[in-house]
């Protein structure tokens, strides 16, 4: 594990808040998901926080841009986008950040460089790169983060993506979210390597494993890749171990993984890990914790009092947003 | 008879072709240790093992290519496309391959092989999930494209399906997976291009296929309670389609309305309407109406989505245009 | 006014909004040292420099799906697919990603691309390389279609395709590019989405887009000949359809013909004439007959190929059918 | 350069007399097209013959498979199908390989192996890996080799199919004809390695590099890899450096090249170089050598004779083939 010591405890704390709020987030949707009131796909981030909130820490905000798959709430948040328009968004509220036309899957908010949820194996890989290659064209200073699943990594999009990314010299950063499963297909089910960040030897792109439990080692590395990427247009690629707590969506018990292997995970928690180290320097007490947590739940209970409370879109919108 | 789902339908004629023959080998994405993202393969994985009943990597355009030179071997593959939407990424094997390499070779090749799994829209999944591609396979000569509305016509069809030369589309809809039917207990086929009869009438023809069948005899009921008696066509194959049949009801009725939940433009739904007001011009008492999903992108909210979608009200409304009572 | 080829229009139409707009950039296989397979984007990389017209892998789905990102982000690049049968590899990005981002961020993106490149048959190239794929874009909600025949048309209509905020989808065709005819010297544009009446004519409507619009005017030659007077609508915008001169037209008419070099399932023909049939029902003396490609895969042999496609006999004979003089 | 001395003579005097068949085949090809005998793309192979003859020699027949591209004319020679009856298929004649309704790119025999002939690049690759899971799955103790080139091995088709073939353990030999060139896009200009057999490392796949004007050394190394692949049902990727002495198509001027580049390699033109090595070793003299390009010459004329008097496919024809 990479050493706090220097960081400061605003920073530290603000890392914790924020992957506390994804937690306490992902819980009430799938709350709210078991009673009925959010339907369809909805894939939770519970226990992978600390990489789309390492991750985003590294990013320039306002110059850089994220996309990723379908696993979206936690990047979004991390982004800033406000949580309970994310949670309006699931319950497919006109006041959803994609005004309830998104859900789930498709979180936006195009401003603060949230380019979605994508709900297409892969789909986003391509995207990104062409995102970077306006970044680059444009010299907006920007460069672009997209991150995908350990299944995603076959996809040709992926590879396609890479030997564009690394032919032409364009400021992206590709991550693999590793969390050991595609649905329920173990990594070494369905490819013939296991340690994924050798595929960027491919491409002569520089390559990394990366401890996704570790928000820190995330911070560091993606802030480095990015900067690289800002600064010589040159892309990246990381390789971040996590794992889901959850099922692959709503509807998967995961009955696929055994639970000394899913325990061994909660074992080494993003959040608890910060936590411990945090109190283990001083900068928070358990009653902080307690507070903080209570806050973050109350907040996310707003947020579901204001998805109920909104409207739905009206038949109009049926007909809207598709031509320019 | 038994009353069995749509999933257990499909199981079953997956389960007796593989014991039939050993060259049926399944293949895609959750379909063996996960039993299948809808639960279709349930239990072939214990009973056929893992060289027949093959979990994929998510590699569509690969797996899908794969299956297709497997199937020129003399292998019968059977693709499971978790949806018919992630299978754009494999047309070209399919289009460029599947249906070319027996013309191209003047005969040599064929290809054995189905590619089925849901098609068309579900429920709260957006813009990405919920979309019918049934046009872009019947519209390219060579594939056999089936499309049933029961657990019946699933059986018999899927089991044809697999034991015929050809590469069949065979389109199923994850909103049907738990309808229920009857089902005979022996083995039996359906004949790929004969459609059914689903209900007699003789003021207005509706015709369809897979989810919006059960629509259409449900505006068949309410259309009944006015007095007017639709007659219910599912085509069950759109490759080859069953035109006899089809037209021998237009020919009846003098009216018709096609019913497809795709959107309307250059879809299967507008082919068959021109192919109806062409073959039948001086049948019809009226244009043949065409009942679609609205020309757009599927938006997730619930009400827009099922608004979005060809209702039972829209295809009573239709029937009633085409009997000038609207 | 010059008499220039349709490649070079198309090459003005691209030079100038280069120059207009410093966002448009080229993007496809040999576009730049090679000047294009087709010769289409000569001299613009001496003109323009590598960073704005770019030879990309062969890589359909990456470097489109690369485009598309590079839309959102405010350029406009321009897509050359060498043809569109190589396109079936990319068509995911373009459908779930160019067209489905604007609606499903609910109006947060725009996806102001263009992609373009021959479509359709050409000559000697067998069963890959010989098929027309308009109808996959025009059945999708979110794209601009437009397929011109003349180099006049192509060049006003490309020039507003780049200016578009949407994606267009440009079909060009390979058998064309030498194809001549009259553009003026000042810049001008044609508005995506109306048709343009290229013959005048009361006996009978000849509705077509592309390469087989040529073969309409030959037709209406021949028609001419035996005392019958064809119109030739040319529709040159697929997306968005120009109902209104197509529907004035048969209106006058009161018979029709529709072609299309595609299959003839499922395809845009097959659309346009179930509109036609639908919306002019009453106007109509005889059904809309159409005139499509055999619905086979395209042999290599020269003769077979030629018969397989629209020809003038054919469409010809279609006319006469819809006068009932055959 | 390989040792020739373990080759017995009839061996080696095949492998001359294919190579320069294919050779004088397609000059006659190609002077065909220019008569406009022939229509459409016309991809000859000038140069390359010593991949697919020595890689011909390392297959077992009536066993193995082979797939390859649209520059399929040698590949289909090497396999034993009658040069008659490629001639007859590019001009479209029903007595061609595939009875005039493939042409140039579509060059078939199913019974002995050569599954043609693809136009769509990389398209074949999914393809002989399908055909390498039959093999396994059929226990038919056959392999499938699968050519494709340097500019193909960037689609996401080969980079899917190398996983599944790894992961799998499917009998399948991969092979990069690397002449340098896709079109007119040098290697280095779209790839960002050069280096092609670095990819398979990607997948725990064994790669090499091959001299591929070297008929010898293609034959080695395709021999062992296709053992390898039918008896231990593992995979391998080759990548043959070679070179295209003729445009890409009929059309091509090829101007994207230098002069002395291509007078380099025409100074090491693998038939050519098995001459002399063959000369050398007195299994061969320049006059028997001549009497050779002769009967080849006059064989190749056949061809066209073939070709010109045989009739076209009937009309009826355009509706065969297409159901079964
Ligand atoms: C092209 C495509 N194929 C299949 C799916 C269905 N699907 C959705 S998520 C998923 C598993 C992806 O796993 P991974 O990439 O590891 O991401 P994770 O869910 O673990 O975050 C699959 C197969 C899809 N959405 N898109
Ligand atoms: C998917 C696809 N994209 C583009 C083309 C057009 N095309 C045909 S050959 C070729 C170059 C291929 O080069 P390479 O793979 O190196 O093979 P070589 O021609 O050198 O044998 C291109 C771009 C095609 N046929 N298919
Ligand atoms: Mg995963
Ligand atoms: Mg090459």
């Amino acid at each position: 594990m990479r050493p706090i010591k220097g960081y400061d405890k605003p920073f530290l704390s603000a890392l914790l808040r924020e992957m506390l709020l994804i937690r306490r987030f992902e819980e009430k949707a799938g709350q709210m998901y078991g009673l009925k009131k959010i339907g369809g796909f909805c894939h939770l981030y519970n226990g992978q926080e600390a990489v789309c909130s390492g991750a985003a820490a590294g990013m320039q905000r306002g110059l850089d841009r994220l996309l990723t798959g379908y696993r979206d709430h936690g990047h979004a948040i991390s982004l800033g986008l406000d949580p309970k328009t994310l949670m309006a968004e699931l319950y497919g509220k006109a006041t959803g950040c994609s005004k309830g036309k998104g859900g789930s899957m498709h979180m936006f908010d195009y401003a603060k460089g949230m380019w979605g949820g994508n709900g297409i194996v892969g789909g986003q890989i391509p995207l990104a790169t062409g995102s970077a290659f306006a970044q680059k064209s444009q010299k907006d200073g920007g460069a672009t983060i997209v991150f995908f699943g350990d299944g995603a990594i076959h996809q040709g999009a992926f590879h396609e993506a890479m030997n564009l990314a690394a032919t032409w010299k364009l400021p992206v950063v590709f991550v693999c979210e590793n969390n050991q499963y595609g649905m329920g297909s173990a990594v070494d089910r369905v490819s013939s390597v296991t340690d994924l960040y050798v595929k960027g030897q491919a491409y002569n792109i520089p390559s990394k494993m990366v401890d996704g439990m570790d928000v820190i080692a995330v911070y560091e590395e993606v802030k480095a890749a990015m900067d690289t990427a800002r600064t010589k247009f040159e892309p990246s690629f990381l390789e971040i171990k996590t794992y889901r707590y959850k099922g692959h969506s709503m509807s998967d018990p995961a009955k696929y993984r055994t639970k000394e292997e899913t325990e061994a995970f909660l074992a080494q928690d993003p959040i608890l890990l910060l936590k411990g180290r945090m109190e283990e320097a001083k900068l928070l007490t358990e009653d902080q914790y307690k507070d903080l947590d209570r806050e973050l739940k109350d907040l996310v209970m707003g947020c579901v009092e204001f998805a109920e409370a909104s409207p739905e879109p009206g038949y109009e919108e049926i007909y809207t947003d598709i031509y320019v | 008879m038994a009353i069995i789902t749509m999933r257990e339908a499909l199981r079953q004629a997956l389960d007796e072709e593989m014991t039939r023959e050993t060259g049926v080998v399944i293949l895609g994405e959750e379909v063996a240790q996960y039993d299948g993202a809808y639960k279709v393969t349930k239990g072939l994985l214990e009973k056929y093992g893992p060289d027949r009943v093959i979990d994929t990597p998510i590699t569509e355009l690969g797996f899908t290519g794969l299956a297709v030179g497997a199937a020129f071997a003399g292998m019968r593959p059977v693709v499971e496309w978790m949806t018919f939407q992630f299978g754009l990424l494999a047309i070209d094997q399919l289009i460029h391959n599947a249906v070319k390499y027996r013309s191209m070779s003047g005969g040599q090749f064929k290809c054995p092989m189905v590619v089925r799994g849901p098609n068309g829209p579900a429920e709260f999944l957006g813009g990405q999930h919920s979309q019918s591609f049934a046009s872009y396979f019947v519209h390219v000569p060579g594939f056999k494209v089936v499309a049933p509305s029961t657990p019946y016509d699933a059986k018999g069809l899927l089991k044809s399906a697999i034991r015929d030369d050809n590469p069949v589309i065979f389109l199923e809809s994850e909103m049907n997976y738990g309808h229920k039917g009857e089902v005979p207990e022996g083995e039996y086929l359906i004949e790929i291009g004969k459609a059914d009869l689903k209900r007699e009438g003789n003021d207005v023809t509706l015709v369809s296929f897979s989810k919006p069948v059960a629509m259409c005899l449900q505006a068949a009921e309410e259309l009944a309670k006015e007095g007017i008696q639709a007659e219910v066509v599912d085509l069950r194959s759109l490759v080859p389609l069953d035109e006899e049949l089809v037209y021998a009801s237009v020919r009846k009725t003098n009216r018709a309305v096609v019913v497809d939940e795709a959107w309307p433009k250059a879809s299967v739904g507008s082919w068959i309407q021109a192919k109806i007001m062409q073959d039948c011009f001086d049948d019809l008492d009226a244009p043949v109406e065409f009942v679609a999903s609205e020309d757009v992108p599927m938006p997730y909210n619930h009400t827009l989505e099922l608004e979005v979608q060809p209702t039972v009200a829209k295809i009573v409304a239709a029937a009633k245009r085409a009997l000038y009572r609207s």
